[in-house]
């Protein structure tokens, strides 16, 4: 009972309360670049979910086993590096070859995911937060999930907006930033809602 | 100290070796045949094989497209629609088109001076020209797409282009004339979206 | 009260979804039908109803008499056309019609002699009963009828048995909903033996065992009327008289059926899948004028009415009269600054003109005042999202989803948002408070798409072509490449050119 | 002009400034409890709310050129009646109007204006202002029946000098006008260990008082039986449908009744959860803004579920005292998904398709 409730607390904080994009800020270069469209957005939040739970257990996988007995820890940010790129080239060829059009829409966000402040922070928070092995892939994921939530909610929000007569100063990026912000505001309401 | 060294060289690079062998192996399984969004960009293209966009045909055009030799507004035929179906699947910003959308054409040969010299038939990229050497051509209305490539051809300068017959079963409401939606679509035409 | 209180919270009953209440404004629900005179000049359009147009059969100068077939049907989707009155074609040229677009069509027109001759050929089938079923289907087609309730089909092709899906219940449908018509009332009311036997014709013809008259309950005499000819004439079927309440769009077929029968007609399909046949008041009266008396569409009642018109009222109007003639037997002669439509407020297109013919589909011809008109069309302001245009829309649709999706052009959103199930009722525009042209947007959507879709057809259609034209040039290459070669290799002397290609 | 014109030629004759006065007119109510209860005090803050958002409306049109004709259909004097509603008394008169300004300017005209804005502009004003002024957004002042002697808030002249001077005019009567909202209150007890019902005890807290709105609160939040009386006038003048008050006050109070029945010492009873704090104004008159709300009924339950749950979990477990505001922003952010994915079946459509 504990340990679920412990897993369900770590997964609601990294969902909800510490949201990476509206609370921590991490990942906001693909939350407001591919939010364009509700479908693309999906598409992108399923290869960050994808990228970010395997990089945040292979991220662990080679501190343990590489990093610490080795003591090499100098070399943590260029490994967790390589293995956020191999992920995100990998990712790369699958959405090419299953979904050319989702692939041309992702454009050059796509690629972008390796230099993602998002998931390097999951690793190197992971390995911060002294995380064990399953705590820190439930980890991963919950903030991919966070992720995926607020961009698909923001791409909703986006879509429905594009038909709006903004004012000129406004229009673009302006209007995009302040919705945001609001979005931000929101989720402070969850704020101390879990203690973890 | 160098022993530490050791580890460090051999651990990076046996890691960057492994990654590099995945992304090899993942290479081959998900190698791709073909260009599908060139497929989806012909499919969105007119079909007129005018040649106005500066490529042989519409496929060769696509093709551009695709592999992003071309910009996406070149299709004069196509116009404002077709330019933003194919940003939309190329996924870039729409341009404004090179040219005026000009009011649907066909071709028309004035019987009495064509001279049957074929070479207009030879000229059609749809086969909307019938007729024999030594006899009328008369153009099939129906097939004509308008891409004016009979016109230089022929000898006698017979052919005319003619505005397409406006047909009772082809109307179609216009957008309501309320300030909103003329608004709206001001906007849609400069391209300012987001 | 406390019902109305439930209704409104959602919690209603309504036989069918959404729905409104207009004021009906049936002010001429009580003027019998008066029979128009002949005016001067009769013009025929060669489309009145929906499908293929049909190709004149009558040359300028020819003599017609009434009821003569003056252009024959083309294509399956299609009923002849016939002379209103006997008379002479002068000219055959384009003339306008009642569609929204101004637009005008080919057109007969018919100089009347007075005399008013009937063209005899069509006989009477008295013994309908025992006539075959497709011999009765065929003359309900000579005669050029189509559905009178203003959509025009021909209903020919509605009249037939089909094994897969038999036809249990006919319904006769009475409910007119539309505000100030009333000629499908005053029909009922004025010929309801005839209305009864038209229906025994249907049944008969489509094998139907249940017959439902339907009749919203604003119309109490229309509904006695009805119950007295169904029990004065019974003829062993059960055909039964009911009484709905007053909800607008309640005539429109697919939700009147759900609304008798609780069946949904399901996407895609026709109400015959569902063992439903739904016929007008007036094209049942148009089947009694046929089968018993052999005569050929070439009139049909329409109501005059609305604010402008001094004297409103029911008409019997022959098919190609000009509205101008109509509208001056009901004193109105100036049109300066009123709004003319032609059908229903809720449906009916605005015309640009009154000189335009009655066709098959015009149920009514309204003259509203320019304030009465300016009220339903003030200025579009935003969406305020209130959601009434759900809750009216009888198909659930989500018109103001819909409706952004139609202005910004996002064609196959709209598709997915079932752009092309809207049945252009109009509630949605009716109940919303920022007065958006929500009907407007769909048609507009609606027809953008089809000439994204002609244009891929098109498309497809030139690439084809040019796909063979390619293959061919390849092809002629290849064999002239072939027969050079075996003229080389056999060195036979090559005799000089004899021209061929 | 008007060359193309398609049906319907007939109007139902609703109109924008209809739907927006019948709200105004619904939250007559408790808008003179707030006046009955907080004396002076309410009417300046309203008045001021009101006319701050009036004149950022005036002026935003009037700097973009376009025109002011929206000014006329009473969105701005609904959205500023609104969020003085959910202020404190003791709101210091330049939060006040910056909070209409927040509203009209950065909640409304920046999308665009009205039927644009993704968000409820009085509630993003008023996190906003929560969220920057904590400490005055949670000061409350005493009502008038247990007030000391001597703080007559009917008199006007006292109540235009704490308006315009603040709390700070009268320092001896700070702690003699201020009290804790009873869940700010039992909030507070709870993080101490004090259990529920003891809590409530010493509150002195009694479900009549937080009915008719006899208890510390903002201006209109307090008395449920007039939100309550405005919301029903709402369902019957059909401005809104029941959907959305429904399942938003059925969620809080099966959720509440659920925890209150496992444990409760730890967790307060239902009727406390829906008389208490900003819940039914946010129920009647916030989640029901058409604008930012779902358009389908499915999606409204969907709306209004979501809002329940997120409104009990904050009250419950979240750093703030009041969840009701939040969730319902928390909720507008999914409104285009929700009605995206929550449209009804039409007519004929098969039953398995999603």
């Amino acid at each position: 009972m504990s340990v679920f409730s412990d897993f369900a607390m770590i997964l609601l904080s990294a969902v909800l309360v510490n949201n990476y994009v509206l609370t921590k800020f991490l990942g906001i270069c693909p939350f407001l670049g591919v939010s364009g469209k509700t479908e693309t957005a999906i598409g992108m939040s399923f290869a960050v979910m994808f990228v970010m739970t395997l990089a945040s257990t292979a991220s662990w996988l080679v501190q343990q086993y590489i990093l610490i007995p080795l003591d090499l820890l100098y070399l943590q940010t260029i490994f967790f590096i390589l293995i956020i790129a191999t992920l995100v080239q990998f990712i790369e060829m699958m959405i090419h070859k299953v979904s050319p059009v989702l692939y041309q829409g992702l454009g050059i966000y796509l690629p972008l995911i390796t230099t993602n402040c998002a998931v390097l922070g999951v690793a190197l928070l992971n390995v911060q937060q002294d995380n064990t092995f399953i705590t820190s892939a439930l980890y991963g994921f919950g903030a991919a999930l966070g992720f995926a939530l607020v961009l698909v909610l923001f791409s909703g929000l986006r879509e429905r907006m594009e038909g709006a007569p903004v004012p000129d100063a406004f229009k673009g990026s302006a209007v995009t930033l302040i919705t945001a912000g609001m979005m931000s505001l929101a989720f402070l309401g969850f704020s101390g809602l879990v203690k973890v | 100290m160098l022993e530490q060294l050791m580890y460090a060289i051999a651990s990076l690079g046996g890691f960057a070796l492994l990654a590099g062998l995945i992304l090899a192996v993942s290479s081959k399984i998900f190698h791709i045949e073909g260009d599908p969004v060139s497929d989806k960009i012909d499919a969105l293209l007119p079909q007129t094989q005018c040649g106005q966009c500066g490529f042989p045909g519409c496929r060769p055009y696509a093709n551009a497209v695709a592999s992003q030799a071309a910009d996406v507004n070149h299709c004069v035929p196509g116009g404002e629609r077709t330019m933003l179906a194919i940003a939309d699947v190329m996924g870039v910003e729409p341009k404004s088109l090179d040219q005026e959308e000009a009011i649907p054409m066909v071709a028309f040969v004035r019987e009495d001076e064509c001279i049957g010299c074929t070479l207009c038939i030879k000229a059609c990229p749809v086969d909307a020209i019938v007729g024999a050497p030594k006899q009328y051509h008369t153009v099939i209305a129906d097939h004509c797409t308008g891409c004016v490539l009979c016109l230089e051809p022929c000898p006698v300068d017979c052919i005319d282009m003619i505005a397409k017959p406006e047909l009772l079963e082809h109307w179609s409401w216009p957008l309501p004339d309320t300030t909103r939606a003329q608004t709206g679509l001001e906007r849609r035409e400069s391209h300012q979206h987001d | 009260m406390i019902k109305h209180f439930f209704k409104k919270l959602g919690f209603s009953q309504a036989p069918f979804a959404g729905g409104i209440q207009p004021n009906m404004r049936k002010e001429t629900e009580h003027s019998p039908i008066e029979v128009c005179p002949l005016p001067p000049l009769l013009i025929m359009p060669i489309k009145q109803h929906i499908g293929q147009a049909c190709s004149p059969l009558v040359a300028v100068g020819d003599h017609v008499l009434r009821g003569q077939k003056i252009a024959k049907a083309e294509g399956y989707v299609s009923v002849p056309i016939h002379a209103p009155t006997s008379g002479q074609v002068i000219k055959i040229e384009d003339y306008a019609i009642p569609h929204p677009s101004g637009m005008g069509l080919t057109s007969i027109f018919i100089e009347p002699d007075g005399l008013d001759e009937r063209d005899e050929t069509l006989k009477p089938i008295e013994d309908w009963q025992h006539t075959d079923v497709s011999a009765l289907r065929e003359r309900v087609r000579m005669c050029g009828i189509a559905g009178l309730g203003g959509a025009a089909f021909p209903t020919f092709i509605k009249l037939v048995q089909d094994q897969r899906n038999p036809i249990e219940t006919v319904i006769l449908n009475g409910i007119e909903c539309e505000p100030f018509l009333t000629n499908d009332h005053r029909l009922m009311v004025e010929h309801s033996q005839e209305i009864v036997l038209g229906m025994q014709i249907i049944m008969h013809m489509v094998g139907a065992k249940q017959g439902i008259i339907a009749i919203e309950d604003n119309k109490s005499d229309a509904i006695e009327c009805m119950k007295k000819a169904v029990n004065h004439d019974d003829m062993g079927l059960d055909i039964q008289v009911l009484s709905l309440p007053t909800r607008y769009p309640q005539g429109s077929e697919k939700q009147l059926i759900e609304a008798i029968t609780g069946k949904q007609v399901p996407m895609g399909k026709l109400p015959m899948h569902v063992g439903v046949l739904c016929q007008n008041i007036g094209t049942t009266h148009a089947i009694y004028e046929a089968v018993i008396l052999g005569y050929p569409l070439t009139e049909r009642v329409v109501t005059i009415s609305g604010d402008a018109v001094p004297q409103q009222g029911n008409m019997l109007v022959r098919l190609g009269t000009s509205m101008r003639f109509i509208y001056a037997q009901r004193g109105l002669t100036d049109f300066d600054g009123l709004q003319i439509l032609h059908g229903g407020p809720m449906m009916g297109e605005r015309l640009r003109h009154p000189d335009i013919p009655v066709i098959k589909s015009s149920t009514g011809l309204l003259a509203l005042s320019q304030d009465f008109f300016r009220e339903a069309h003030p200025e579009e302001e935003p969406c305020i999202r209130c959601g009434h245009c759900s809750e009216a829309c009888p198909i659930r649709l989500t018109p103001n989803l819909l409706a952004d999706h139609c202005r910004n052009e996002q064609l196959e959103k709209a598709a997915d948002y079932h752009l092309f199930d809207c049945i252009e009722c109009g509630a949605c525009s009716y109940v919303c408070p920022s007065h958006i042209p929500l009907v407007h947007y769909f048609r507009f959507g609606k027809g953008q798409a089809a000439q994204v879709r002609r244009e891929q057809n098109f498309a497809e259609a030139s690439r084809q072509r040019s796909e063979f034209r390619d293959t061919r040039i390849q092809r002629e290459k290849d064999e002239k490449a072939a027969k050079r070669r075996k003229v080389r290799a056999t060195h036979t002397p090559t005799e000089p050119n004899q021209g061929k290609e | 002009m008007l060359i193309h014109l398609s049906s319907p030629h007939i109007h139902g004759g609703d109109s924008i400034r209809s739907q927006m006065m019948s709200v105004i007119w619904a939250l007559m109510p408790a808008a003179c409890v707030s006046v009955y209860m907080f004396g002076w005090l309410a009417v300046f803050q309203i008045s001021s709310c009101m006319l701050a958002c009036l004149a950022t409306e005036w002026l935003t049109l009037k700097w973009m050129g376009r025109s002011t004709s929206p000014l006329g259909d009473a969105s701005a004097a609904l959205t500023g009646l609104l969020l003085a509603l959910t202020l404190p008394a003791l709101t210091p008169w330049w939060m006040t109007i910056l909070g209409g300004i927040f509203a009209i300017g950065l909640g409304k005209q920046v999308y665009g204006g009205l039927g644009y804005n993704p968000f409820n502009p009085a509630l993003s004003a008023r996190i906003i202002l929560l969220i920057s002024f904590p400490l005055q957004m949670t000061t409350w002042v005493i009502p008038l029946h247990v007030q000391l002697s001597g703080l007559n808030l009917y008199d006007i002249s006292l109540a235009w000098t704490l308006f315009t001077s603040g709390i700070a005019a009268l320092p001896q009567a700070v702690d003699a006008m201020t009290m804790a909202s009873p869940l700010g209150y039992v909030k507070t007890a709870w993080t101490q260990g004090i259990d529920v019902n003891t809590a409530l005890q010493s509150y002195d807290y009694s479900y009549l008082n937080a009915f008719i709105g006899r208890e510390a609160g903002s201006l209109g939040e307090t008395s449920a039986l007039a939100l309550l009386l405005g919301g029903i006038y709402l369902l019957a003048r059909h401005t809104i449908t029941w959907h959305i008050p429904a399942s938003f006050l059925a969620t809080v109070a099966v959720l509440a009744a659920i925890a209150s029945t496992v444990d409760p010492n730890h967790y307060t009873p239902p009727l406390f959860h829906l008389l208490a704090g900003g819940l039914m104004l946010c129920v009647f008159f916030m989640a029901t803004d058409p604008v930012s709300s779902p358009v389908t009924p499915v999606g409204q339950i969907v709306f209004g579920v979501g809002c329940g749950i997120i409104t009990w979990s904050i009250r419950t477990w979240g750093g703030y005292p009041e969840g009701a505001m939040f969730a319902v922003v928390l909720m507008n952010c999914t409104v285009p998904i929700i009605d995206h994915y929550c449209r009804p079946k039409v007519y004929g459509q098969a039953r398995k398709k999603v």
